[in-house]
């Protein structure tokens, strides 16, 4: 029985996407980065269930759920890598991978 | 207006009734243990020392609400409010009578599930605002426990949800009319309370405040009336995994048509719950500790394939039509 | 078929050598490489007799078709086929004959090289080559030979490439006669394009069509006929070291002393004798540029031999001298005395061989002196070699009697009543076989009379078959001049016949004879010193001559000057200006366009995760900015 | 009605506000806890959104998954190798928004971009959002995307096996 417009869930959905994308962008610290990609998955979520709830289609949700397993995959995959680059560098500068001089 | 303004009164006396009793367990508690390991127990305060708990409350009350200067602020006060919130938000959706009950939510299950899993916050973030080894390793502890557990606890339910066909512990309940599910999904009810145990570290899963080894766990930098609220969060899920454990697979209020009519549903529900609260307290006295490694390895090696087995065959014999 | 095989003993022989060339014994790679000259030699005979026995007197054969040519009047065919007349007749019996000579000289006096097995494979091709020039039946055939002697000649100046003279001067030969060749080549397309054939026979036949009907040769066409004569000149000159591009040849004398003999006096250098021989149809109908062959040769002549009377360098005197005798060659072409300059070349061939292998074995008994200086004195030291250069030496002022007598008196006959020639350069040629003459002999002063003005004991080879091979080609330097050549089919009748009015003088004939003996008795005195030098306490009382003009003519009449002084430094001081190359530069604005771009993309692939995500979002950016638009 | 459906959507504009806000003090944040707390703020306040547009299992599965065990993963890994501190070596020291200036102008170009883009579609007819049930979820992943199931599993399976093998200790694992 909700009337939420499709326009303002995209609205929603850009927003976030746009705060994780900065998130992204500037930060250094690589957990950082990985949170605002979080962010930004999120933020497609919000997209597809709003799409989803609009065309009373499931889809919407399904999508969501793929991305939940891929987002849980990413985790288990950064946070190993990021461990690593903790043992290796001490830090987690992102800039500090950069070796690849051009 | 009147709906909400009802719905108000009725969050209230559950409240009301829901601290009080969880004060309560910690007398019963003590009692029993004191019984089973004859000895005496708290008989002091008042008769059998009923009022124990009363003098325990205002004995916390009155201790100064000290915040460790080398913890952090925001998160420490934050923690214990956690985990007391998330064991009260999961009893909006428990159904404690026909009438009775908070929300109606038809994802109710989820929304248990989804509060037992953010309850860990409270656990591990405690540890880590404390900014103390032993708060920290229980932290630690508490998060790598709750995480393993929380996966077969889900998957153990959803035995229940593919007999139901509902995730709405109302509509769980009701068809559990012609026969329990314990009949069915013993296998399920028994890595349930396991992972409940587990995710309410209780004894013998309280690893993370085991205190042979880490003075208090997560709060030995608390006192107070926070200190307070962690021991309210954890006698209010054992009260919490009770109640579900009812609901999901002991019908609830539900009992079979001799004994019905001698109760209301109400009071066939709480003495349920008792039942599986002493049971906890029984488990208490008489399990030893396991180290853990030993309780991580149980979860994943033992207790997952066999929630994932019992799905299978849950599922199997559901498409033939057998359950 | 057998003519098809000619050059083909020595492509396998040059194979092998040039395959296995390390592992060979001085044995086996010098009786492949001669074995194989025999051979032709052999093939060569016979096709002499077989070409004798036919009745046009030509041997065609066509191995395989190579590609066509189009042009507008019709498409060209040029195959890998070889054409035998007179002519090339004369030509492969000279290669032939003399190279194996020479390449059984060459076996022996090569012996202790230890590259000895790249020497004959050299020499083997050489031959390959100037049999497929001198047999080509047409003219992109007789390129490639062309240019594959031009080759061998440079790989067998800088055979000993370890010495740096060596290689200056192979380098110097081949960029030299490169000039002549581009002409040439230039000359070889306008004629394409002008005819539309490059067919030897074809174009000749063309020719005497076009000019014998009745309309005449167009204007266009006599206009590029005469351009044609002129660039195919230019290869002959380059060729054959005639003015102005004989630079090359003193300077190539640095090679093996049979490479000398062989290419530089022999075979290779007449080739642009024969080119022209060869073309004589073109030259013909062109009398300006026949006039101008005549002068070339002429003014060559005349400054060879003066150049070559102020050489200290044995082998340089033989070498001017060659250009002196090139250029009488040049002189009867030029006069329209064809049969006359081939006989010419055929006896020079053989005497100047004969002189060079002496000169070789001279310099080789001397323990590789030549400076004429430090000889004297010879003829009692070595009487074979001596005895031997003195007949290559009368043939060469062609006394009366050997074999540069009858193709010099030819040449000189036929000059002053040709109608491309005349008085003047008749005299030139009287004045050439004056100086050829007084060089001789100063010459032959120098080197073998007198007293000996070194110390060294001389050691002359004793080989049998080393001194086979030079009594052979002293006979045939000898007695050449009498081998019937008959030319007549090959060429047509001589011009001097057409313009009887042009008197010639009763005494033309007896001063042409008696010019030599002139000669001789001129120097006799004039070289006194030469021929009775004596020891006077240690030193030797004879030395060159340091006067400005004999330096002067010692280094060539100063054309390698003039030339530095003309194309080189210019060329050099271009080159500096030019350092960076403005043309390269224009070239390498791509190379800059690209690696404009490469530092672009360099600087985007940083490394920088978060630099890549900004571009990540920039391109999301401007690609929703489009979909927009 | 109109009352119910305003209070609906306000709490789905507050919710959404709620959401905003704590991702900008994710990305802004530095205490590493901190913004991992206010990360799970957000993603309930999305679940919320979630819950609100009809989509009650998207949005448990949210709470369960992402802030349940995802970021529970965030912080025991924070807790246990000590992340907890901004370690940007080359970070430059005041850490105010400027810092953020570049990335913030293209984001607020690509806002601007996206929100006329979407104006422009015609999408924002309202539609009547009713309750999709999970039922017709679990129908749809169990038939049309079984393959995406399939491939989510795999894609799960392997992040278990590199996040596995990466997390060892060098000293342990030989040569892969």
């Amino acid at each position: 029985m909700t009337t939420i417009p499709l326009f303002h869930v995209l609205i929603l959905s850009s927003l976030l996407f746009l705060i994780g994308f900065v998130g992204v962008v500037a930060r250094k610290n690589t957990l950082f980065m990985l949170m605002s990609l979080e962010v930004m998955l999120n933020a497609v979520g919000v997209a597809f269930i709003g799409a989803g709830s609009v065309w009373q289609q499931a889809d919407g949700q399904v999508m969501f759920v793929l991305i939940l397993t891929l987002a849980a995959a990413e985790v288990a995959v950064g946070l190993a890598l990021l461990i690593r680059m903790q043992n290796k560098y001490r830090s987690l500068d992102i800039d500090l991978l950069n070796q690849m001089k051009g | 207006m009147a709906d909400i303004l009802w719905k108000l009164f009725e969050i209230t006396i559950i409240i009301a009734l829901l601290i009080p009793i969880a004060a309560m367990l910690v007398w019963v508690e003590r009692r029993m243990i004191g019984i089973w390991q004859d000895r005496h127990g708290p008989n002091r305060v008042g008769p059998f020392g009923v009022l124990q708990s009363l003098a325990d409350l205002l004995k916390i009350l009155g201790k100064e609400d000290w915040i460790p200067p080398f913890s952090d602020r925001l998160v420490f006060v934050l923690a214990p409010i956690i985990g007391a919130m998330c064991v009260l938000m999961s009893f909006a959706v428990v159904p404690f009578s026909p009438s009775i009950g908070v929300s109606d939510l038809n994802i109710g299950l989820l929304f248990f599930l989804a509060m037992a899993s953010l309850a860990v916050y409270s656990v591990v973030l405690a540890g880590w605002a404390s900014n103390s080894k032993y708060a920290l390793l229980g932290g630690m502890r508490a998060a790598a426990q709750t995480v393993s557990y929380e996966v077969f606890m889900g998957l153990s339910v959803m035995g229940v949800v593919l007999l139901t066909g509902s995730f709405n512990l109302r509509e769980i309940v009701l068809a559990q009319t012609n026969g329990w599910l314990i009949q069915s999904q013993f296998v399920g009810f028994f890595i349930f309370l396991v992972a409940g145990i587990a995710e309410s570290h209780r004894l013998p899963f309280d690893l993370p405040e085991a205190e042979t080894e880490l003075t208090a766990g997560f709060h030995t930098e608390y006192s107070g009336l926070k200190f307070a609220l962690f021991f309210l969060g954890e006698y209010l899920g054992v009260t919490l995994i009770s109640a579900m454990s009812v609901v999901l697979f002991f019908g609830g209020w539900l009992m079979p048509e001799p004994f019905a009519s001698w109760l209301p549903p109400l009071l066939w529900f709480i003495i349920k719950i008792m039942f599986f609260v002493m049971f906890f307290i029984l488990l208490r006295t008489s399990l030893p500790r396991p180290r853990f490694d030993q309780l991580l390895k149980f979860g994943w090696v033992v207790m997952l394939p066999l929630a994932l087995l019992n799905l299978l065959v849950t599922a199997v014999l559901r498409l033939t039509g057998v359950l | 078929m057998l003519l098809a095989s000619l050059p083909f003993y020595q492509l396998l022989s040059f194979l092998l050598l040039i395959t296995f060339g390390k592992k060979l014994s001085w044995q086996l790679a010098a009786i492949i490489s001669v074995s194989s000259m025999a051979l032709t030699v052999l093939a060569s005979t016979i096709l002499l007799f077989e070409l004798s026995a036919s009745e046009n007197q030509i041997l065609n054969v066509n191995l395989w078709h190579w590609f066509d040519l189009n042009h507008a009047l019709g498409k060209s065919q040029i195959n890998l086929s070889f054409y035998l007349d007179g002519l090339s007749a004369v030509m492969i019996s000279v290669v032939s004959g003399v190279g194996f000579l020479i390449h059984l000289f060459a076996a022996i006096y090569m012996k202790s090289d230890e590259n000895f097995a790249r020497f004959m494979a050299y020499m083997n091709l050489f031959i390959v080559a100037m049999l497929i020039l001198v047999l080509a039946d047409n003219l992109v055939l007789l390129y490639l030979g062309w240019e594959g002697v031009g080759l061998c000649s440079f790989l067998l100046i800088g055979f000993w490439y370890h010495e740096k003279n060596n290689v200056l001067a192979a380098r110097k030969a081949f960029i030299v006669t490169r000039i002549g060749d581009t002409s040439m080549a230039i000359g070889l397309l306008l004629l394409f394009n002008s005819f539309g054939e490059l067919n030897i026979a074809a174009v000749t036949t063309l020719v005497q069509q076009s000019s014998h009907s009745v309309s005449g040769l167009s204007v266009e066409q006599t206009n590029n006929i005469y351009w044609i004569a002129l660039l195919l000149l230019g290869g002959a000159v380059g060729k054959s070291a005639q003015l102005p591009l004989q630079t090359w040849l003193p300077d190539a004398m640095a090679g093996p002393t049979p490479v000398s003999a062989l290419i530089h006096a022999a075979t290779m250098v007449t080739a642009g004798v024969y080119l022209i021989a060869r073309m004589h149809d073109i030259f013909i109908l062109s009398p300006e540029v026949m006039n101008y062959i005549a002068w070339l040769g002429a003014i060559t002549l005349l400054l060879a031999g003066i150049a070559a009377l102020a050489q200290t360098d044995i082998k340089r005197v033989l070498a001017y001298s060659t250009m002196s005798q090139i250029g009488y060659m040049m002189l009867a072409l030029g006069a329209g005395a064809w049969s006359a300059g081939v006989f010419h070349l055929m006896t020079h061939a053989f005497f100047k061989a004969l002189l060079f292998l002496t000169a070789g074995a001279v310099i080789y008994a001397l323990h590789h002196q030549q400076n004429l200086f430090k000889m004297g004195g010879l003829l009692k030291k070595l009487p074979f070699e001596g005895s031997l250069f003195v007949v290559g030496l009368i043939c060469l002022m062609a006394l009366p009697g050997s074999s540069g007598f009858f193709s010099k008196e030819a040449i000189i006959a036929q000059l002053w009543s040709s109608n491309t020639a005349g008085p003047l350069l008749w005299w030139c040629a009287i004045l050439g076989a004056l100086l050829t003459s007084i060089y001789s002999c100063r010459l032959f002063f120098l080197a073998f009379m007198g007293t000996a003005r070194f110390s060294d004991k001389t050691h002359s080879e004793k080989n049998i078959l080393l001194r086979s091979a030079l009594i052979i080609l002293a006979l045939l330097s000898l007695f050449g001049g009498l081998i019937p050549l008959d030319l007549t089919l090959v060429f047509p009748t001589e011009l001097a016949a057409s313009i009887p009015e042009i008197l010639e003088p009763s005494w033309l004939h007896t001063l042409a004879i008696l010019t030599p003996f002139i000669g001789i008795l001129f120097s006799w005195f004039y070289f006194k010193k030469y021929r009775t030098s004596r020891v006077v306490g240690s030193e030797y009382n004879l030395s060159a001559s340091e006067s400005r003009l004999v330096v002067f003519c010692r280094q060539g009449l100063g054309f390698d000057s003039l030339y530095s002084l003309l194309f080189i430094k210019p060329y050099q001081w271009l080159a500096e200006k030019n350092k960076h190359d403005v043309v390269d530069q224009v070239i390498m604005l791509n190379a800059w366009y690209i690696s404009l771009w490469h530092d672009a993309l360099i600087m985007m692939q940083n490394g920088s995760l978060r630099w890549y995500l900004a571009a990540f979002g920039l391109a999301i950016m401007l690609l929703l900015g489009v979909s927009f638009l | 009605m109109f009352e119910n459906v305003a209070s609906i959507e306000g709490l789905f504009y507050f919710a959404g506000l709620v959401a905003v806000i704590a991702s900008l003090k994710v990305v802004t944040g530095n205490n590493t806890v901190h913004a991992l707390l206010y990360l799970v703020v957000s993603l309930l306040a999305v679940a919320v959104c979630f819950y609100l547009m009809g989509a009650p299992f998207a949005a448990g599965l949210e709470v369960i998954v992402y802030a349940g065990a995802i970021l529970v993963l965030f912080v025991f890994a924070v807790l246990m190798f000590g992340l907890g501190a901004d370690e940007t070596k080359n970070a430059p020291k005041s850490k105010s928004l400027a810092n953020m200036m570049g990335a913030m102008l293209l984001a607020a170009a690509l806002l601007v971009e996206i929100v006329v883009i979407i104006n422009n579609a015609e999408m924002q007819q309202s539609l009547q959002a009713n309750v999709i049930s999970s039922k017709a979820v679990g129908i749809m992943l169990y038939g049309p995307y079984l393959l995406a199931v399939e491939i989510a599993s795999f894609l799960l399976l392997s992040g278990l096996l590199a996040g596995y093998h990466y997390a060892k200790p060098d000293a342990t694992g030989g040569d892969l």
